[in-house]
């Protein structure tokens, strides 16, 4: 009998035809993020065409990077959020009163006294508790988190203008901004947070139990729960992640505009989403991709940058954003190979 | 039944990516015959008749329908040719109801506004027809049990003008009074003509329902037309398999006789308006099994010993200590696994790859301060799927593109992975081919030799006979009958599921 | 002339060209950036294109125009940009002036000269120039009137109402300050605030509400004319007319309406000042000065009057007034 | 055997319980909707007690119904996009250039001489050729529609943009305000659209062909596939039916407001979804509810009309409208029995 079986399984392996194999690739993740590449590859070779040395100039990269970082970490944030199967309109909010918050904090009278890290830790702890609120009303209130985070949104940002008083507070604390606003080996600070949060959410996505449970719960909640996975906590848990995102993105965009606001992060939501989503994770949850979505981010910032290389009109610009988008788009899903939609 | 074929299909081929999953299929089929369709788990039996159904477009090969060739490039096309197809996977909507699922994608309609009255008759009588009028045409789809979509889905089969029936494993949701009721419909419509191709890895059923055979392997025919009569169980597994499996269920062994100290013990438990006073304690190295209906509630009491449903009374307690009611992750680390009955809605993480499934309930196992090892966990999963014979081999392969079969066995894998103290098994062998069963049942006697506490659910009598050493019979929500396996036959059990008593 | 704030002066773009100066000839061709926020209400379409036609004028103007956006990071890039690509001057709204600074002063620091427009960095060295209006002026203006009316008709015990802009501006918030202010000059107060957003829409949407919530008002002062054409089509549709009805901004729209005695006045905070950023920046980069003043160099500062129009003075302003 | 089977048939009779047969019916659309109906019916006590006769009066609820009307006939569309299991982020830039280009039409030279018909037979044309390059996008593109509509987004209103040269265009035609501002037995016209739309959207989604395979395709597309169903047509064809919804509040919207305007529903897509969604319609698709909808719809209405009438700073509504979103939800689940969420 054990020859017997020896010989079945050799009769399994039907043999994958070189073909069908390469479809296989392309289908999955490094063919969709190929398609990515290649569409803002065609990008850049635009931006060249047009500007010329103005686009290709390293300068011209870091402005493109550094306004990359901040939305690309909560974009980042999003991946989890999204791949858990939830969304979260809130991140803006979040930032916003994450930045109000720690800014004011340091114009207050005793502003001269504190550290600038007590600042950062009240930004983080902000956005953390923001997200932990979230993660509560959508794993054990069970209020759906479109609901629940819109709710968010709409309380953060109010909470914000009211400790703000609507002003915008700019930062006077010394070390802060020489901090956050200085280069490290050529390259801004901002880029490298950004590059830091993105590794780790990459670790953490593919590489650790936490990235496992993240997709088993988008993927099929109830046979997660089942497999034995505490869905709700792990829920609680991403949206504190997200909340993280937004605290580390509003330290960052206090940061580059030495200041807190409560219209920081307008419609963060609606980028970040979308960045995630051209990234190529499924908004319907299960899949999630940190490359996509870094490569959604830098497709969105250097789009914009593009465009304020040539003299379109500002309405020009939004016809030709749409357009673009769907080019890319159409063009990415034909490299992918066949498309993974199943209508 | 006449000679002159109503479908003829040949030289078939079908490519997935990676896999080959027909590579030349003939069958042919004749009005008023039951013709069976076998095959190992990944045989290509599905794959085959969505081919006929239009789902999806042959890579070659020739379809020829009623003396014509024709080519089916859409569901509806099938559908208009009179072929009427229900899936293995139950594909239904469930937010519409019963009689809108019937009649979803040809409505009866006038100017467009939906004729309710006239499609409620008319489901109402189809239902009948099926033995199900009890089944009401304006409940949600989703309310229904998978049996009763079952039935939901004969009638819409039903509902068309159609010539050749389809039905992929309908029977593996199914208690043995449903089959026996599905043959009388079954019947009834080959009398008045109509072909039908019936898939099933319960081969008494062939016996009992088959006029022919064709047999798959590997996704070619091996064999076609075989009349049923004439051809021997052994000789069907042979093909199938290309071995003879000698069908048995493992020998009890000599030391669970005299059984371990309790290791699952369930006191009064009770779930409002589906069970009550449930007791029932598993020793260590022992396998006890529920018998009954379906809807009789064995499926909600797995679930509630395993905390997935919170309990309305009644304790459960594990080597003695008592676990919280409706916490799963307490319940998994208390060393209760479950491998439950609906394994795409409730088991599997359908996009992910074969190895994630497997370890996704012992990932503790695999980790360092949260970090995978991906290596030592493919590795695991390769040998464990390996030994359950699940096809194609390859842990990194998406679950979703596994057959029926195989996806069960996955379901399994994931607990024998995790050394768990308490088995809960719903259906374990739905959907499993011959083959794999007994390795199956081979799996779960060596798990209780080794000191496991197993609880088996199945509707199939034989197999809670044959594999449990203590059988419950539940009837209704309620336990009317303990005994050792050995101590009661198949008659007394069917009688005690129907009555709940032995007649005298 | 473009300092001036008398109407025949400043209102046309072709009045400039009627002085001495030599200022309008075709200099050396100078790279100006262009940026500002969404044009997501009327006021602010005003002002992309009047930079954008005041940039057309001149064939020595080439305008690189950023795509409007609200999201102050977003702006920094297209500063940062216009900073790589070597401009020769920058014209910048800021969707928020102080957030906006550092990256002005960046710019200044390399040598680019920064013209701010409409809302204010907060740093003097953040601008070569600064054009602005004068918003807490505006609601100074606004309340006077209100006063004057008070006071003219003898109304006892008033109910004044006031329906803002967008409330997260600190414009918004200066606006209303100094009305609050001036209001209180006269030991009045504002009975109901509501805020809008500049639009048309959301004017018409909070009005409606708002006439709800008062059976009888007395004065209305609305911050914004173009979001004032759905305030006012909120009052036509409540066939509510009790009121004198005050706007601000100065569209020709409002204009239109005082000379049909369907509103009482506005106070004018022009759109124009884009153009006149535009025409500042040329200047500057091409090294000239003001023809109309005797300094050498363009001011440092030039804020625009708030004057208020009404029946008795909008035959003077009319040319002034902008399309919305 | 006959007996057999007669024996388990009757065994097979799935009796549901009383206990939980109520449930059934809590947890199905008449529970959710009474849910809703009691949140609306909370905010209307508030504000009667807060603002007394001046919240009461019928002036104020046909004000409230009249508010209502414009963003009521979007989530109405939407309700369909969303059952079907898709997005729509694009109503409001096609209300904006639908109303533009009505309006410039009837602002031009010959604008005395057309009959104002013309002008909502544009507006409604504009709608529906957007939602077709929608549908098309979606169904035969394969772009997910939260990406293709973000597309439309952004060119529809930068194309208003452009055909309005940024212009606020008041509405000269005499018919059309005359028709559309009038009252037709004491009620305002807007607000007989909206019954109507609300009507025939209801009857179009529970009782007709189109609805039922419109939540066929939302809740199981390969299912409706295997159903027979044409669902790429089908897709096309919801996403035509929303624009067509765009062109109608486009009427609206330039018959309140007097104007055509690039800036029109500015954030629709976000209020309308909100409303949708809290209505009770499955954001993942497979449910939907117009009844909830509209309930969605007049519950944030009615909010910011309290919120005037008690003269709350715009950031204290802000704060109170989150609290409350949060509350109404958790009291409609609660009255809607057990929570359907099952985590
Ligand atoms: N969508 C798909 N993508 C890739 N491979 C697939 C897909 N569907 C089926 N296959 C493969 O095709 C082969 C045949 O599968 P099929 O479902 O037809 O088997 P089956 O005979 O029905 O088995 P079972 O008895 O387990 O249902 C299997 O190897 C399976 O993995
Ligand atoms: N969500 C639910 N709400 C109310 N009743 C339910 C629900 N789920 C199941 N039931 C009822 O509980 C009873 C038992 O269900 P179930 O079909 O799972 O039993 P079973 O014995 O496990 O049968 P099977 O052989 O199908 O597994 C049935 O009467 C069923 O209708
Ligand atoms: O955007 C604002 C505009 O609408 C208002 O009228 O004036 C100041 C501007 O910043
Ligand atoms: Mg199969
Ligand atoms: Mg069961």
């Amino acid at each position: 009998m054990s020859q017997d079986s020896v010989r079945v399984e050799k009769a399994a392996l039907h043999t994958a035809t070189p073909q069908s194999s390469l479809a296989a690739v392309m289908g999955s993740g490094v063919g969709r993020n190929l398609g990515l590449v290649v569409a803002l590859i065609v990008l850049c070779v635009v931006g060249v065409a047009t500007a010329g040395d103005n686009f290709a100039s390293v300068d011209n990269l870091l402005t493109i990077l550094r306004l990359a970082s901040v939305i690309g970490v909560v974009s980042i944030g999003m991946t989890f959020v999204i791949t858990a199967g939830h969304i979260d309109l809130s991140v803006g909010a979040i930032a916003a009163l994450a930045s109000v918050w720690c800014t004011t904090l340091a114009t207050q009278t005793m502003a001269e006294d504190i550290h600038w890290i007590v600042m950062v830790g009240t930004a983080l702890l902000v956005g953390v508790a923001c997200g932990l609120v979230n993660g509560l009303l959508v794993a054990y209130g069970g209020i759906v988190s479109f609901i629940a985070t819109l709710a968010m949104l709409a309380s953060a940002r109010g909470l914000a203008e009211i400790i703000a008083d609507r002003r915008t507070q700019i930062v006077k604390v010394d070390g802060f901004a020489d901090f956050f606003r200085a280069d490290l080996i050529g390259i801004p600070m901002l880029v490298w947070m950004f590059a830091l949060v993105s590794v780790i959410g990459w670790v953490l996505l593919n590489r650790t139990t936490f990235g496992r449970r993240t997709v088993a719960v988008g993927g099929n909640p109830e046979a997660a729960r089942l497999a034995g996975i505490n869905v709700r906590r792990h829920t609680v848990m991403i949206f504190g992640l997200v909340g993280l995102c937004c605290g580390i993105a509003a330290v960052m965009i206090t940061a580059r505009t030495t200041t807190g606001s409560s219209t920081h992060g307008t419609l963060w939501e609606l980028d970040a989403i979308a960045a995630v989503v051209i990234g190529g994770t499924l908004l319907s949850g299960g899949r999630g991709t940190i490359v996509g979505t870094v490569l959604g981010v830098l497709i969105f910032t250097t789009l914009s940058n593009v465009f304020v290389q040539n003299d379109l009109s500002s309405s020009a610009q939004a016809v030709a954003k749409g357009l673009i988008i769907v080019v890319a788009v159409l063009l990415q899903q034909r490299l992918a190979g066949r498309s993974s939609h199943t209508t | 039944m006449t000679d002159r074929p109503l479908l003829r299909m040949s030289g078939i081929v079908k490519e997935f990516p990676g896999v080959r999953a027909l590579g030349g299929v003939d069958l042919d089929v004749r009005a008023g015959e039951v013709h069976c369709l076998l095959g190992q788990n990944g045989a290509g039996k599905s794959t085959l008749i969505k081919v006929l159904a239009g789902a999806h477009q042959p890579d070659e090969g020739t379809i020829v329908w009623d003396g014509e060739e024709i080519s089916l490039g859409s569901p509806m096309a099938a559908i208009k040719a009179g072929i009427a197809t229900i899936y293995q996977e139950l594909d239904l909507v469930p937010h519409l109801s019963v009689a809108e699922n019937v009649f979803l994608g040809h409505e009866l309609s006038r100017g467009g506004l939906t004729q309710r009255q006239r499609t409620n008759n008319i489901v109402r009588d189809l239902l009948a027809r099926l033995g199900h009028a009890e089944i009401s045409p304006n409940r949600l789809v989703g309310d229904l049990s998978p049996a009763g979509q079952q039935v939901v889905s004969m009638a819409r089969a039903l509902s068309h003008d159609t010539r050749l029936l389809v039905l992929d494993e309908p029977s593996a949701v199914l208690d043995q009074g449903e089959v026996d009721n599905l043959f009388r419909v079954i019947r009834g419509l080959t009398a008045e003509g109509v072909a039908i191709v019936y898939i099933s890895h319960r081969l008494e059923e062939i016996r009992a329902i088959g006029d022919r055979i064709t047999v798959l392997k590997d996704g070619v025919t091996v064999a076609t037309g075989l009349p049923v009569e004439e051809t021997p169980t052994s000789r069907l597994i042979q093909l199938m398999t290309g071995r003879s499996i000698e069908y048995v269920f493992p020998e009890r062994s000599a030391e669970q006789r005299d059984r371990g100290a309790p290791v699952l013990e369930v006191r009064g438990l009770a779930h409002a308006g589906v069970f009550r006073d449930v007791d029932l304690t598993v020793h260590a190295g022992e396998i006890v099994g529920l018998a009954g209906l379906v809807g009789a509630g064995r499926s909600e009491i797995l679930e509630t010993v395993y905390g997935a449903r919170r309990a309305s009374a009644g304790t459960v307690a594990v080597d003695g200590k008592p676990l919280r009611r409706g916490s799963v992750d307490r319940a998994v680390r208390a060393g209760i696994g479950l491998a439950p009955e609906e394994r795409k809605s409730q088991g599997l993480l359908l996009d992910e790859a074969v190895f994630k499934n497997v370890t996704v309930s012992s990932m503790s196992r695999f980790a360092r301060f949260g970090f995978l090892d991906r290596g030592a966990e493919q590795r695991e999963a390769e040998a464990l799927t390996t030994s359950l014979d699940v096809r194609p081999t390859g842990v990194t392969r998406a679950v979703r593109t596994l057959s029926g079969g195989n996806q069960q066995k996955i379901v399994l894998a994931r607990w024998l992975m995790r050394e768990c103290r308490v088995l809960l098994l719903d259906e374990p062998t739905r959907g499993v081919d011959v083959g794999a069963r007994s390795e199956i049942y081979q799996l779960v006697r060596s798990l209780a030799d080794r000191g496991v506490a197993v609880v088996v659910v199945s509707s199939e009598i034989e197999e809670v006979l044959g594999l449990a050493d203590r059988v419950l019979v539940v009837r209704e929500g309620a336990v009317v009958h303990e005994s050792a396996a050995t101590a009661i036959d198949e008659a007394t059990v069917l009688d005690l599921v129907m009555e709940g008593k032995v007649p005298a | 002339a473009c300092t001036s704030n008398e109407p025949e002066d400043s209102g046309d773009n072709e009045t400039t060209a009627s002085t001495v100066s030599s200022n309008d000839d075709t200099g050396d061709t100078v790279t100006i950036g262009f940026s500002g926020p969404a044009a997501d209400h009327g006021w602010l379409a005003a002002i992309n294109s009047s930079a954008q036609e005041a940039a057309e004028k001149y064939d020595d103007i080439e305008l690189k125009f950023a795509e409007g956006t609200n999201d102050p990071s977003a702006q920094i890039a297209q500063v940062e940009t216009f900073i790589n690509d070597g401009v020769d001057a920058i014209v910048l709204l800021p969707t928020d002036g102080a957030a906006l600074t550092e990256t002005a002063i960046q710019a200044m620091e390399a040598g680019i000269p920064v013209i701010n427009v409409d809302r204010e960095f907060s740093s003097p060295f953040a601008a070569r120039t600064t054009v602005l209006g004068d918003n807490y002026g505006m609601g100074v203006s606004a309340g006077t009137y209100a006063c004057g009316l008070i006071e003219d008709n003898d109304i006892s015990d008033p109910v004044i109402a006031e329906i803002a802009g967008i409330d997260a501006l600190p414009l918004t918030q200066d606006r209303s300050q100094g009305f609050a202010d001036a209001l209180e000059a006269c030991d009045q107060e504002v009975d109901r605030r509501v805020a809008a957003e500049f639009t048309v829409e959301s004017g018409e949407e909070v009005a409606a509400n708002l006439l709800q919530a008062e059976d009888k008002i007395d004065i209305i002062w609305n911050h914004d004319d173009d979001q004032g054409v759905g305030v006012k089509a909120a009052f036509d549709a409540a066939e509510r007319d009790e009121f004198a009805f005050i706007g601000g901004a100065g569209s020709c729209n409002a204009m239109d309406w005082i000379e049909a005695g369907e509103m009482e006045a506005t106070v004018i905070y022009p759109p124009t000042q884009a153009a006149d950023g535009i025409k500042l920046a040329r200047l500057i980069a091409q090294g000239k000065g003001l023809s109309d003043l005797v300094q050498v160099e363009v001011p440092k500062r030039v804020v625009l009057n708030a004057p208020v129009v009404s029946a008795d003075n909008v035959a003077e302003y009319r040319d002034l007034c902008f399309d919305s």
